[in-house]
């Protein structure tokens, strides 16, 4: 039998040790303008080298789950939204997928074209804030602002549809809130014209290939597929190191397996694989590839003629007795939810995995002997929204 | 591998560790002994045809109705070689429940259990740093179980919303009680 | 010195009967004067500038709402600083935390006495010139260092650790590319220097020895962008790393006084630039040189002095910030060595009488040169104007 | 807003020199409004893109900046919960005068959504820190958030620094301009 090997916690060893005395702890505290939000991150640094990290959470627990016991199956969806905000849509699509799957509910193959269009515009707009914020960290803020400029666009077509421009509310157990306006797949069209013709050029040329950018990233925080696996890292985060798992194409839901696109993984051009710029560099090819997705659904549409979407939506939903764990592709990794349900309208109990928690977990392994300025490098590479982590 | 194979692959080799199992359902699980969670996960990860190298996500889960009262620790398993799932579960009385932790085996299991301590109370023992992941250090309770009550105050703040408040607060009364005695001053008129 | 002193004898004859130091007083005293003003009115420009460069470049208005144009943007902020309440922290060291602006701003306000604003006005033509610039502009950093030591912040000290490092390893590359035009002149002064890049475009030193300058140019500008905490080398004050470097725990009218120290060493140093390698005060064509009655050399520093700020404007807002270890990499390994090897070639140069004063080619490199310039800048220009209508015309198709 | 009284703080009366030296104090003040990037959670993605290209901030006059050291005004945006309420207040105190708070969206007003359930969530920040402007919306919409720096600029414009505090109330508590709303009506 393989015995497991006692992990032995190096910030408690390192503290007490005696001749480490000139180490100083800094405190990155919860009011940093660099870390996504409120994550507070102690350092123990000799210099500007980083002996040991360790990262605080729960500035932003918001008691997702206990909110989930108190409200029925309908109600959990504006406090879904909630939890990773800038991929509002992804959440609830998880949430909406897991219930169905355990009362049974197959939705019309035009409401599942309808959530991958909606889900795949979310995952470009999740990963240009992703992106965009790494840039402002790194010091480039011209880029940033750019790319909130082409969001804005996205935004538009989501408040269009839905009428909220970040938390939306859209996806619900057995169909969406709102059909898609007529008008909608030409402007989507357009959008993803220049989406294609200059914002992703523009990005690569002014981001991705600019040497300071590429100093910065391509030699820092290198995770090894093991440690990856091991710590369950997920989503970009996994494919940076090389390893090429998608739910998409593993266990596909929403017809996923109809389209063809391609697992972008991370190639390791300037230097080892699974490097912060890795990770980085499949964010942005993944934008490509769902641009290439929301092409073929919306040829889809056209030819598809318009379903009631509010068809296969329960009067009260009441799954039966019984649990169910159902994972998505949500933009910052799998997004995992267990749902126990003893049969009536309020769910008994549900845990969210999110993937920022789980890429946090392996943050204290890969910050060992950085420099602060890779610190901040490695948690803009790892993207993590606190209200996801926090829940 | 489907799940009735991995059942058997572990009844196999623990016999009576295994306690039960259900197998229908969309999420089929196996009842592993308190104890032996530690070996069984060890042979989970190491074992070439079940392959679980990746604990997708560990909840804990509060039956007080059930006969007799248990709390659950659930482990979701996932192959990134077999591509196959599995579930393992963990009953624990709801009195100093307490589970050997997995974090030799899954370094993700560390903060996973640290939230099941903080949310319900479970002691990992064994962890390497078994502190509260999300409340803060000086919070008394396990929010997530079920006989919690929302306490007065947490040093000098509203915990407990009552209905009454927004009258209490038109009436007057002074709000932020304790450390933080601070009532929002008008600011054109003070004297 | 003798400039004022004249025009005021030419004004007002009554002077020479007066006490000696009063009338040196008031020689030296108005000059001064002067350069203080530009110096504490500058920042008013380039912070409205920087906003509305940077806004143009991010594709937004920037300030449109205080002033006709936005222009009165800083004066908003300049009063209202004068207004904030300036904290001092209890564990501050009191003496030292209001010192240290004040050796920041006399770090970046001193080097304006050699400054050649035209023929012959300029503070003080010390035959030291050069020299005196590069021993003063060390000055600042002192003050950067007391100011990340006194206010007793773990963000100001490494902010000021980093600063002292960026700066002492990249004054060396620039004092050593210094060399290049003193060699060339043979004099330390600046009036000298601009006097000998005399005549026109061509004539400047930027495109004396063609392959050889523009490079010495180019060393000295990287430099001067470390120098002057600004662009890609901001480190002291990263934003996303050490929150406001050095200036962490400074509020009210001395974070102002900091403010106004990063721009006046901005405009010091690209004044000096100009001077060194377009040319100070002597316009592009030696027609230009005199409007009428009125000497037209200082708008001539100004404008280049200007572009040069322009650009490092540009690259700040476009280039991410490089790492600590890099940019000392940068200093030692990169910028020292080339600036080393243009002294030695420039020095062997100089002394064959063929090539005393530049390349025999070089009167026919500036004006292609600057124009091929230019006109690639126009073209980038209209094409991307044109290329947004197009854009615009398809969307709205 | 101004809790520390300074040597001319509040000293003159109305005359004419002074009220004129308030406008231009408060006209400085109202257009370099330098706010804090204090971004907890939706509403800080809200927050950003009004500071972005289509909704410019920068318009007003209105820049982040780093530390509570130079900043003026601190935008609560996001939902406050109880172990962050320390911290706010910490940062609060760091603010030179006069600052100036802003409560962006319904989780900061008074614990929105998460009022019922939320065992972590701080009712409301105006427990821990005096507010001067709510802005509802969960998240509110950009211009809701301009709206809201537009009403606060307008109460800065009405603030007394240098003439002593009369009883008069300013505009927006809708009260009567000649200075009687502060005495209840006699019953």
């Amino acid at each position: 039998m393989a015995a497991s090997e006692t992990v032995v916690n190096d910030w408690d060893a390192r503290a007490n040790d005696a001749d480490d005395m000139d180490e100083m702890v800094l405190n990155m505290g919860p009011q940093h303008p660099a870390t996504h939000g409120v994550l507070r991150v102690e350092l123990r640094t000799d210099g500007e080298i980083v002996k040991a990290a360790r990262p605080h959470i729960g500035y932003l627990h918001r008691c997702f789950e206990k909110h989930c016991e108190n409200v029925d199956y309908p109600g959990v969806m504006p406090y879904a939204d909630r939890m990773d905000y800038c991929a509002a849509m992804g959440n609830t699509l998880g949430f909406a997928l897991t219930v169905e799957k355990l009362c049974g509910i197959q939705v019309s193959p035009y409401v599942d074209t309808v959530r991958v269009v909606m889900a795949e515009l979310q995952r470009i707009a999740s990963h240009a804030v992703a992106v965009g914020t790494y840039t402002m960290d790194i010091g480039a803020f011209t880029p940033f602002l750019h790319l909130l400029r082409d969001r804005e666009k996205i935004l538009d077509l989501f408040e269009w549809t839905c009428g909220a421009r970040l938390l939306y509310n859209y996806n619900w157990v057995g169909g969406v809130s709102h059909d898609l306006p007529d008008g909608f797949i030409r402007a989507t069209r357009d959008l993803l014209r220049e989406f294609d013709a200059v914002t992703y050029p523009e990005l690569l040329d002014l981001i991705i290939h600019n040497r300071i950018f590429v100093k910065r990233l391509a030699h820092v925080g290198v995770c090894s597929p093991e440690l990856a696996i091991s710590h369950d890292l997920t989503g970009p985060n996994l494919r940076g190191s090389g390893v090429a798992r998608d739910l998409r194409k593993d266990t596909p839901y929403c017809g996923y397996e109809t389209y063809d696109f391609e697992v972008c993984v991370g190639q390791g051009q300037y230097g080892p694989k699974g490097s912060c710029f890795d990770r980085n560099w499949v964010r942005v090819v993944e934008m490509r590839e769902s641009s290439r997705i929301l092409h073929q659904a919306l040829d889809r549409l056209e030819k598809m003629e318009k379903a009631d979407v509010h068809e296969k939506v329960p009067k009260r939903v009441k799954p039966p007795k019984g649990e169910v764990y159902f994972r998505t592709e949500a933009p910052r990794g799998q997004l995992g939810y267990y749902l126990v349900s003893d049969g009536n309208i309020n769910p008994y109990r549900v845990k969210v995995k999110s993937p920022c928690f789980t890429a946090m977990s392996a943050f204290h392994h890969l910050a060992k002997g950085m420099m602060i300025a890779d610190i901040i490098a490695l948690i803009g590479s790892l993207d993590i929204v606190l209200g996801e982590i926090d829940r | 591998m489907d799940p009735r194979a991995i059942h058997e692959t572990l009844v196999a080799k623990f016999g009576d560790t295994i306690t039960g199992a259900f197998l229908e359902g969309p999420s089929p699980f196996a009842v592993v002994a308190k104890d032996a969670i530690a070996e069984v996960a060890a042979f989970c990860k190491a074992s070439p045809d079940l392959a679980f190298d990746n604990l997708m996500c560990l909840s804990g889960v509060d039956y007080p109705k059930e006969t007799p009262p248990r709390m659950e620790v659930v482990y979701h398993l996932y192959s990134y070689t077999h591509l196959h799932t599995f579930a393992l579960k963990v009953h624990v009385p709801r009195e100093g429940p307490a589970v050997p932790t997995v974090e030799g085996t899954w370094g993700v299991a560390n903060w996973h259990e640290r939230e099941c301590w903080d949310l319900f109370g479970i002691v990992f023992t064994g962890h390497s740093d078994m502190r509260r992941i999300l409340l803060p250090d000086d919070w008394e309770g396990h929010p997530l179980r079920r006989d919690w009550q929302d306490p007065e105050y947490y040093n000098g703040l509203h915990v407990k919303p009552t209905v009454q408040m927004a009258e209490r607060a038109l009436a007057g009364e002074v709000i932020g009680v304790g450390p933080f005695d601070f009532t929002p001053a008008n600011r054109h008129v003070d004297e | 010195m003798g400039v004022t002193y004249e025009l005021l004898l030419r004004t007002f004859p009554a002077l020479a009967r007066w006490p000696s130091w009063v009338v040196i007083a008031i020689v030296t005293g108005l000059p001064a004067l002067a350069c203080f003003t530009f110096m504490a009115l500058g920042p008013l420009v380039y912070v409205y500038g920087e906003r509305k460069i940077s806004a143009f470049m991010q594709d937004r208005l920037g300030p449109m709402r205080v002033g006709p144009v936005g222009l009165l943007q800083t004066v908003a902020d300049t009063v209202k600083l004068l207004f904030k309440e300036a904290i001092f922290p209890r564990g501050v060291d009191r003496r030292l935390f209001v010192l240290a602006p004040l050796l920041v701003n006399v770090g970046a306000f001193m080097p304006f006495v050699v400054i050649p604003w035209g023929a012959r006005l300029q503070p003080a033509d010390l035959n030291v010139g050069v020299f005196y610039v590069v021993a003063i502009a060390s000055l600042s950093t002192v003050g950067l260092i007391m100011a990340g030591w006194a206010s007793n912040n773990k963000y100001a000290l490494f902010g000021a650790m980093r600063s002292a490092a960026q700066i002492v390893s990249y004054e060396i590359p620039a004092v050593i590319v210094l060399l290049v035009p003193v060699m060339i002149v043979g004099s330390l002064s600046l009036h000298d220097i601009t006097e000998a890049q005399r005549g026109g475009l061509q004539s400047w030193f930027l495109f004396r020895y063609f392959p050889i300058m523009p490079v010495a140019f180019l060393v000295f500008f990287v430099a001067g962008l470390a120098e002057t905490n600004r662009a890609p080398f901001d480190i002291p004050e990263a934003e996303s790393e050490l929150v406001a470097g050095f200036h962490t725990e400074y509020s009210g009218f001395f974070f102002a006084m900091f403010f106004m120290a990063e721009y006046t060493e901005m405009f010091v140093f690209s004044s000096v630039a100009t001077v060194l390698f377009l040319g100070g005060y002597q316009a592009p064509l030696p027609a230009l040189q005199q409007l009428g009655p009125l000497p037209m050399g200082w708008f001539w520093l100004w404008a280049k002095a200007w572009l040069l700020i322009f650009v490092m404007m540009w690259l700040r807002w476009t280039l991410p910030r490089s790492r600590v270890d890099q940019l000392m990499h940068i200093a030692w390994k990169v910028l020292l060595p080339i600036a080393l090897a243009l002294v030695v070639v420039v020095g062997g140069l100089i002394l064959l009488p063929a090539t005393a004063g530049g390349f025999p080619w070089d009167r026919w490199v500036g004006w292609p040169l600057t124009i091929g310039l230019v006109g690639f800048l126009l073209f980038v220009m209209l094409r991307a104007f044109r290329w947004n209508r197009r854009r615009a015309q398809e969307l709205a198709a | 807003m101004s809790q520390t009284t300074g040597l001319i703080h509040n000293k003159f009366g109305d005359g004419l020199v002074f009220t004129s030296a308030d406008q231009l104090i408060n006209w400085s003040r109202k257009n370099s409004i330098w706010f804090m990037t204090f971004g907890l959670a939706c509403c800080a993605i809200e927050m950003m893109a009004t500071g972005g290209s289509r909704y410019d901030l920068d318009r007003f006059g209105i820049m982040p900046r780093g530390t509570p050291r130079q900043s003026d005004l601190m935008i609560v945006a996001g939902t406050v919960t109880l172990k962050m309420a320390t911290r706010i207040k910490r940062l609060y105190e760091q603010m030179p005068e006069p600052k100036y708070v802003l409560s962006m969206g319904s989780c900061a007003n008074n614990g929105g959504p998460y009022w019922r359930y939320g065992y972590h969530v701080l009712k409301g920040v105006d427990e821990v820190i005096p507010v001067d402007v709510y802005v509802p919306g969960c998240p509110p919409r950009p211009e809701a958030l301009l709206y809201g720096l537009l009403k606060l600029q307008e109460k800065i414009q009405e603030d007394r620094v240098l003439r002593r505090r009369g009883a008069t109330v300013g505009s927006l508590a809708g009260a009567r301009l000649d200075g009687a709303a502060d005495t209840p009506p006699a019953k």
